[in-house]
């Protein structure tokens, strides 16, 4: 659980240097989001007029939300403390009441700003989630469960072979991944652009330590999915339960290696890429859709073949 | 010698030659009151007593269902149109004379319907039958309106044809029965005829049903024969509305049923049933589209009246003990119902001043009493529960469904359409911000309540011997 | 003598529709009522032979009614309202005399077959008469929808009336036909009577009211 | 059991006319309510033992048709029923003792409530065919009367009659099933039609009028239109009975003829249901999303929750059609589950709608606004009413959805194809619903609840009484445990799913830590339990930890928005606006969306106004030819009252002629 939090802001570091390297500028070290979170704690609150009770506890919530979906997934070690305890679809249901409670954040203050981000993000949502459902039946039939560790380990032994179904299913993942985490095209972190914000509108009105337990939150998002993606398509490497201290520290540097492998691929993606318009994400993610779904029928028909 | 079946007919006919010389409209409408209650339990007692049957007068189970209804509405309407005359006296819509001649063909006809359900003989109940038709049709023309009379004129040649048209029918029953039984009177006697049906000459039995179903079925107001009765419900007065539409009805259906007894007795002639269900099927539908475009309320119920009898004829030509039994508890239900209905809408009428649906409005707010009787009658006309027309209306479309079920089907439709118009109608009716002046008036709201009640216990409970008698007349019906 | 009863009711009742068919040419209403007469006056014939045949003397009263009443009062009476009322004369037909001469065809035929169904056991007499008869009361309503004078349609009612009187009168032994006759000829002598105080000029359907208030104002 | 039942309903019953007669007296709401609240709660205790005891007992009254008496059963699909009612009807009673204060025609409401309740309680104790269809169409009729209290609004007027022929017309969809059932010499029992075996098309059609009958009164698209008229219409704390309770009763029409009566399932009537109930969550949340009148929007939502509950019955007559009783148990569960848990949150969301009506006078989303500084409690439990709804951890709403996606998970192993290929549409469909579903309700929270108040009304809302609060934040617990602790009610369904299945999905309250297992730990799990400590353990430590290292100073300021300074409410997002996104979205295709906006010519004042206006696509091609064709019908019949004597003889002598024609040629 501890690895997550120390990890994530490193990979987002690691994600815009290289984007800044892509785009021959030398950008902010590597560990330029950390000092940003420091940053933000020390800095005092300034809180809108019309702010709510709920506005000042919705930081905690989404933080808190995130974080244990991150810790439901087995990184480096499958069968981890409590993994049970939720399967996949739990897990994105977690996500979604973090996002339903930054939604309600963003309208919280009564500004247009507010309104336009989370109206957005719920557009998107309403569209990624299905998607990110599909995907999951795919792999849990695949799998024949929804227990990440059950699905990682049953990826891990051989016995799966290449199947259609997979790469459509992880295809859509990606995409959906990048929706969820406002990356370009979908939505861009680095702009305050009024006609392009998405993510960045709804926190617009937070500021302080507020506003760093949410960029915190976002970093632990983007780890999850990579890791997720990591677990499910390339578990290679991840620890057994009863996995010794060696098989533990390959774990968590083969886990590492994907992260970087994850985050190169990401910042390459969106430096060769433009940001679409907002209303030519649906069609995007309905491509996701589409991929699941069809990923999940194959998926049925060739069970009875 | 004087027995409780003579009793039924005689008390009215002594009452009406009374009422007739009587002076003063107070004391002829208490006469009136009096004598309707002395039937009524003659009547009843018919149950205790139960005299034997001769050459003139007849009495079984099939008709004593039929005497105690008639009786029992003619008793509770006589104390309706008691205050509701009182009124039109008030205002002036009639004249003293008007009102004793009034109570007197009041009289006559319950004489005449008592005698047309226990005359023994299809002459006499033919002559009962008209002289009820007739009487009727000067008790609508009596407010001497044009529409009024335009009603009753009409009512009086579509009426005098269909009596044409049941002679007619009564002759060819006699024929056919002649070589059987033998020349003169045993020949048109029930109970003799019955016994014999069934050597009777088919084919002449079948002429004989169309006419009669013809002739009475223009009493019982079946489309298309029903032009009649709408205006006729119209434009007379409200008591007068209420006993054609729950006992004049019932008592020409009451002549139907036993020629259709009488033809299921013979094997060679054609199935009646048949000919029942499509005409049934065919007012009720045409009746509960017609009930939309009313703008006078009574016309209206005159219309509910119609699909009605539509559903009643249907669940008899269907036959079968269950239809059957559901058929006459309709029936009675019906009546006691649509009775109540008028004695609302009566008084509706005189506080509202008009008939016209467009002038009345938010009833339950300005006369909650008559407003909520209104809603809770016009509930148990739809057919909806705890009323006893649900139970009816559940029994025959139950039973019919699993034997034809696509004239339980229509039959549905019509229901179901019923229910739009009648409750669009009561929207404006009994709901909505009030519309419409509202003058006072004393109205006797017992007769109505006596009747809901009635067909709300009878809804959720009906006493075992009540339903041992349905029973026993359903199997009489085959 | 079998024979000739038969022959000679037959002979009247076929003639008691011939003279219906009459009816139905007819174009003025004087004519109309006077061709009403014959008919009723036929009636009376046939009614009178069969109390002949069937030696029921109370037939005969029946008979008289037939023709004092229908044959002589009626067409009389009508003949007056008409003058008084200024009912112009001719008859507004609904469709064609031809037409409606087809119909009246069509109807007979069709009461024919009905009737020639019964089975043979019933005796022939009787069997004519009705079929006769029927053919007779169809015309009569016929004659009723087919005419737009109130006047024709009352006289399509009586002749309607006429063949059930026949009918009935040939009905051997049905009690009450003298009653019913009687009965008949009240009704329609409330009809008149109704002609006559509604001011019921051209239509069936047009009440004059005011003539009605008017008339009891004269009586009180 | 059944007697202690039939007493409570007596009871109700009793209190109808006792209504009427205190209609005058100022305190009469107060005694009916809360005599409705002990007796309410006291059946339910009842129907607790019940389940528990899963037992059934039987009593029949000499009442309804005489030769067949009234039967009454309370099994454990009964009991749980019962509870679901009365808990609902505790909840409403307890609420409206506060709310009904404000009542401006008691005497429209009082009477018709209690025998609203008995009505509701009676449809689910009946055991045969006439009592059963009295007691439905008598729960329509009083709910009929309560949706026309307010009868001076024309619209009232309007979705009462709307509300009643529906009702009707499932009535008598119903009772031509029970016709067929009960076969021609009318054998109503419900265990002698259990008895007999009807042929397969008798049942597939017995099926399709159960699922048009009992689907009209659940609001199944496309019968669904006279719920979001009728719902709204009644005063909240009856709307929270019908859309939280009635339509369950519904569900338990559909389910004890569909599981009980009809025997043994055919494989294609699940693919009926299946895609109606996919259908309907769908269409049902879209509706939803585009209302900005608060209580028809929940109405929507009650919608899109039947179709997540009719899946579920679905996939548990798919499995039963195959066999496959252990996956047809987790289905059943799933959805018995969730017609539980929705008449819990969708009572709350009712009655906090019926609050913010209260003490606003508004219904209209567009008009209110940051209510949650004026109404702090109201507004949390109706947030919890919102995640709960939302189908989000770690609240219950969220245990039944994940429950039926467990059993859509199952279903490859169906050998028919046409499932094979329907379920994972339907699955999308689902999941879908779901996405939707929060997004619908951060609008209608987010905008009634949040940010600044757009009307003087809303801007000076006053928390509402106790008696309401009372009744909401018990519902938000029952929400609460039900999410946390789903174990304990899953096996309290197992007697049902057993009487109707024959098993029984795995015993679960004996796991550690409460998990939830329904087929095997390895295949799938959760823990609600676990999720909500983690949850509240790392967020209490993330704010422990920052506000003990990091500085917790606090500046109130005006609101930034990127640099606009504006006081101007005006400017927020309005639930339209909100909707925009996701309208432009599926709204053109389904909806016929079109916005039109008019600017004004440079320099004149005239407001640029920008108006959307949707079309009901269903309405108006399913009920408005229905309406053009009866005024069509009527007014061509119409000429039929106006003839001349002479053409109704015409129509006599016609009919004559045309017998004696079928006489002649009669062989």
């Amino acid at each position: 659980m501890l690895l997550v939090l120390l990890l994530s802001p490193l990979l987002t570091g690691f994600v815009r240097k290289v984007k800044a390297r892509l785009l021959r500028r030398r950008g902010p070290p590597l560990l330029q989001p950390y000092r940003d979170l420091v940053r933000l704690l020390r800095k005092e609150v300034v809180l809108a007029d019309s702010a709510s009770w709920l506005f000042r506890v919705i930081p905690y919530i989404v933080f808190a939300g995130t974080w244990v979906a991150v810790s439901l997934v087995p990184t480096f070690r499958s069968g981890l403390l409590f993994s049970w305890s939720a399967d996949l679809i739990a897990l994105i249901a977690l996500l979604g009441s973090a996002r339903f409670f930054l939604a309600l954040a963003g309208l919280d203050v009564g500004t247009s700003f507010g309104g336009i981000g989370s109206s957005r993000e719920v557009m998107i949502a309403s569209l990624a989630e299905p998607a990110m459902l599909m995907i999951v039946f795919t792999l849990a039939l695949t799998a024949g469960s929804t227990q990440l560790s059950t699905m990682a380990a049953y990826m891990m032994s051989g016995q799966v072979g290449l199947r259609v179904s997979l790469g459509l299913a992880l295809l859509a993942l990606i995409i959906v991944a990048i929706a969820e985490n406002a990356r370009i095209p979908v939505d861009n972190p680095a702009t305050h652009l009024e006609l392009t914000m998405v993510h960045e509108a709804m926190v617009l009105e937070y500021s302080g330590r507020h506003l760093a337990l949410i960029d915190f939150a976002s970093e632990l998002k983007l780890l999850l999915y990579v890791s997720v993606i990591a677990c499910l398509f390339v578990p290679w490497g991840i620890a057994p339960p009863d996995g010794g201290a060696a098989a533990i520290t390959i774990g968590i540097l083969s886990y590492v290696a994907k992260l970087f492998v994850g985050g190169f691929l990401l910042a390459v993606f969106e430096t060769s890429i433009a940001k679409m318009r907002v209303f030519r994400v649906p069609a995007f993610l309905g491509a996701a859709l589409m991929l699941g779904l069809l990923g999940t029928l194959l998926l049925f028909v060739s069970r009875s073949l | 010698m004087i027995d409780a079946l003579t009793g039924v007919i005689a008390i009215p006919a002594v009452a009406a030659a009374l009422l007739s010389v009587l002076p003063g409209y107070r004391l002829t409408a208490r006469l009136n009151v009096v004598a309707a209650l002395l039937t009524f339990l003659t009547a009843v007692s018919l149950f205790i007593v139960d005299p034997r049957s001769g050459p003139y007068l007849l009495v079984d189970d099939l008709n004593k269902v039929f005497i105690v209804l008639t009786t029992f509405v003619g008793f509770t309407t006589s104390v309706f149109s008691a205050s509701y005359i009182d009124h039109e006296i008030e205002i002036g819509r009639l004249t003293p004379a008007f009102v004793r001649f009034y109570h007197a063909m009041y009289q006559v006809l319950m004489f005449a319907m008592n005698l047309a359900l226990v005359a023994n003989n299809i002459g006499l109940m033919w002559v009962a039958i008209e002289m009820a038709t007739l009487t009727t049709v000067l008790m609508v023309g009596i407010y001497r309106t044009h529409e009024a009379l335009e009603a009753a004129w009409k009512y009086f040649i579509l009426g005098s044809v269909g009596i044409a048209l049941a002679l007619f029918g009564t002759i060819l029953v006699y024929m056919a029965a002649r070589p059987v039984i033998g020349e003169g009177l045993e020949a048109m006697v029930w109970t003799v005829l019955v016994t014999h049906a069934a050597k009777f000459d088919p084919a002449l039995l079948n002429v004989a049903f169309v006419f009669l179903l013809l002739g009475y079925g223009t009493k019982v107001g079946l489309a298309p024969l029903h032009a009649w009765l709408p205006d006729a419900h119209a434009e007379g007065p409200t008591p007068i509305s209420a006993v054609l539409s729950g006992l004049l009805l019932n008592v020409a259906l009451y002549a139907l049923l036993r020629f259709k007894m009488l033809l299921a007795l013979n094997p060679a002639a054609i199935a009646p049933g048949p000919l029942m269900v499509i005409m049934g099927l065919i007012s009720c539908l045409f009746a509960a589209f017609m009930l939309y475009r009313r703008r006078d309320i009574k016309r209206m119920f005159a219309y509910s009246s119609i699909e009605h009898m539509g559903i009643i004829v249907f669940a008899f030509g269907m036959g079968g003990p269950l239809a059957n039994f559901a058929g006459l508890l309709h029936m009675s239900m019906h009546s006691l119902t649509k009775s109540a209905i008028f004695f609302a809408v009566g008084h509706i009428a005189q506080v509202k001043g008009t008939q016209k649906i467009a002038d009345m409005g938010g009833l339950t707010v300005t006369s909650p009493v008559l407003g909520w009787g209104l809603v809770l009658g016009v509930v148990a006309i739809a057919g909806l529960p705890p009323l006893g027309i649900f139970t009816s209306e559940f029994l025959i479309i139950s039973s019919t469904f699993a034997r034809e079920p696509w004239l339980a089907a229509i039959l549905v439709l019509g229901i179901l359409v019923a229910l739009g118009g009648l409750f669009l109608r009561l929207n404006t009716i009994a709901f909505g911000a009030p519309r419409g002046p509202t003058s006072r008036a004393e109205a006797s709201y017992v007769p109505m309540f006596v009747h809901l009640a009635i067909v709300f216990v009878a809804g959720i409970y009906m006493p075992p011997a009540l339903v041992d008698g349905f029973q026993n007349v359903a199997r009489l019906l085959g | 003598m079998r024979g000739l009863s038969f022959d000679v009711s037959h002979l009247l009742a076929g003639s008691l529709v011939l003279v219906s068919f009459i009816q139905l040419y007819q174009d003025r209403l004087y004519a109309l009522l006077n061709v009403y007469a014959l008919h009723a006056l036929v009636l009376a014939a046939s009614v009178a032979w069969q109390a002949f045949v069937q030696d029921a003397p109370h037939l005969y009263l029946t008979a008289v009614i037939a023709l004092v009443f229908k044959a002589i009062i009626i067409p009389t009476a009508l003949h007056r309202i008409i003058v008084r009322l200024g009912i112009h004369r001719e008859i507004e037909t609904v469709v064609g005399v031809g037409p409606t001469m087809l119909l009246g065809m069509g109807l007979v035929a069709l009461s024919m077959v009905v009737m020639l169904r019964v089975t043979a056991d019933a005796d022939p007499l009787a069997r004519e008469d009705l079929a006769f008869a029927l053919s007779v009361v169809l015309l009569g309503l016929l004659m009723m929808v087919t005419r737009r004078n109130a006047v024709s349609q009352v006289v399509g009612f009586m002749s309607l009336e006429n063949g059930l009187v026949l009918a009935a009168t040939g009905a051997k032994g049905m009690p009450l036909v003298v009653e019913i006759s009687v009965a008949f000829s009240v009704l329609i002598a409330f009809i008149v009577i109704g002609i006559f105080l509604f001011r019921i000029r051209e239509r069936f359907d047009t009440v004059d009211v005011q003539a009605l208030d008017r008339f009891r104002g004269e009586r009180q | 059991m059944v007697v202690y039942a039939l007493c409570g309903v007596a009871a109700l019953l009793a209190l109808a006319p006792i209504a009427v007669m205190l209609r005058a007296s100022p305190n009469a709401s107060g005694v009916i309510y809360g005599a409705s609240l002990i007796v309410s709660v006291m059946l339910s205790i009842v129907g607790l033992l019940n389940l528990f005891a899963g037992t059934s007992s039987a009593a029949t009254l000499p009442l309804g048709l005489p030769w067949l008496g009234a039967h009454f059963r309370i099994d454990s699909l009964a009991a749980f029923f019962i509870i679901i009612v009365n808990v609902g009807g505790a909840a409403a009673s307890l609420f409206a003792l506060g709310y009904g204060q404000h009542e401006q025609a008691p005497e429209r409401v009082l009477p018709f409530y209690p025998a609203y309740l008995a009505a509701m309680n009676l449809v689910v104790l009946c055991d045969d065919a006439f009592s059963f269809l009295l007691s439905w169409e008598f729960m329509s009729l009083s709910s009929w009367a309560l949706v026309v209290a307010h009868h001076r609004e024309r619209e009232n007027l309007q979705a009462g009659y709307v509300y009643l022929l529906m009702a009707s017309f499932g009535t008598l969809a119903l009772l031509l099933a029970f016709g067929l059932l009960a076969g021609a010499n009318g054998n109503y029992l419900f265990d002698a039609i259990r008895a007999s075996h009807p042929s397969s098309s008798v049942a597939a059609l017995v099926l399709i009028l159960a699922l048009a009958g009992a689907g009209s009164k659940a609001g199944i698209v496309p019968l669904h239109a006279w719920l979001p008229l009728a719902h709204p219409a009644a005063p909240s704390h009856v709307s929270a009975l019908m859309s939280g309770v009635m339509t369950k009763v519904a569900v338990y029409g559909f389910v004890r003829i569909a599981f009980d009566l009809l025997g043994a399932p055919a494989w294609w009537w699940s693919m009926l249901v299946l895609s109606v109930g996919g259908i309907t969550a769908v269409m049902g949340v879209l509706y939803a999303l585009m209302q900005h009148d608060l209580k028809r929007l929940l109405a929507y939502h009650t919608v899109e929750n039947i179709g997540i509950i009719y899946i579920g019955l679905g996939l548990a007559l798919a499995f039963k059609a195959h066999g496959m009783a252990a996956a047809a148990a987790l289905a059943l569960t799933a959805g018995l589950l969730h017609v539980f848990n929705h008449s819990i949150f969708k009572s709350l969301l009712f009655f906090g709608a019926g609050a913010v009506l209260n003490s606003t006078g508004e219904r209209d989303m567009e008009h209110l606004g940051g209510l949650i500084h004026r109404m702090p409690q109201t507004a949390f439990v109706f947030l919890v009413g919102c995640v709960a709804i939302s189908a989000l951890p770690p609240l219950n709403g969220f245990v039944s959805e994940w429950l039926t996606f467990q059993a859509i998970l199952l279903s490859p192993q169906l050998p028919s194809w046409g499932l094979k290929f329907l379920v994972p549409a339907v699955g999308a469909l689902l999941a879908l619903s779901a996405a939707l579903a929060a997004a619908c309700f951060v609008k209608a929270f987010g905008v009634s609840f949040l940010g600044r108040p757009r009307t003087s009304a809303a801007a000076d809302a006053q928390e509402t009484d106790s008696n309401s609060l009372a009744a909401m934040f018990f519902l938000s617990a029952l929400c609460l445990i039900a999410g946390i602790l789903p174990g304990i009610f899953i096996d309290a369904l197992g007697p049902v799913t057993k009487t109707l299945i024959g098993v029984s999905m795995p015993h679960q309250t004996g796991l550690d830590w409460l998990t939830v297992v329904p087929i095997a730990e390895s295949r799938s799990s959760y823990n609600g339990l676990l999720v909500f400590i983690f949850v509240t353990l790392s967020g209490s430590i993330a704010a422990f930890a920052i506000h003990r290292l990091a500085s917790d100073k606090l500046r109130r300021g005006p609101a930034w928005d990127c640099g606009y300074p504006d006081a101007s409410p005006a400017t927020q997002y309005t639930a339209s606006s909100f909707a925009q996104p996701i309208r432009r979205v599926y709204g053109t295709a389904l909806f016929r969306a079109r916005e039109i906006g008019e600017m004004p010519p440079p320099g004149a004042t005239a407001p640029a106004r920008l108006t959307v206006e949707l079309r009901d696509l269903i309405w108006e091609a399913a009920y408005e030819p229905i309406a053009t064709f009866v005024s069509y019908a009527t007014e061509r019949l119409n000429v039929l009252q106006f003839l001349t004597i002479r053409r109704y003889l015409t129509l006599v002598f016609s009919a004559l002629v045309l017998l004696l024609l079928v006489l002649a040629i009669w062989p």
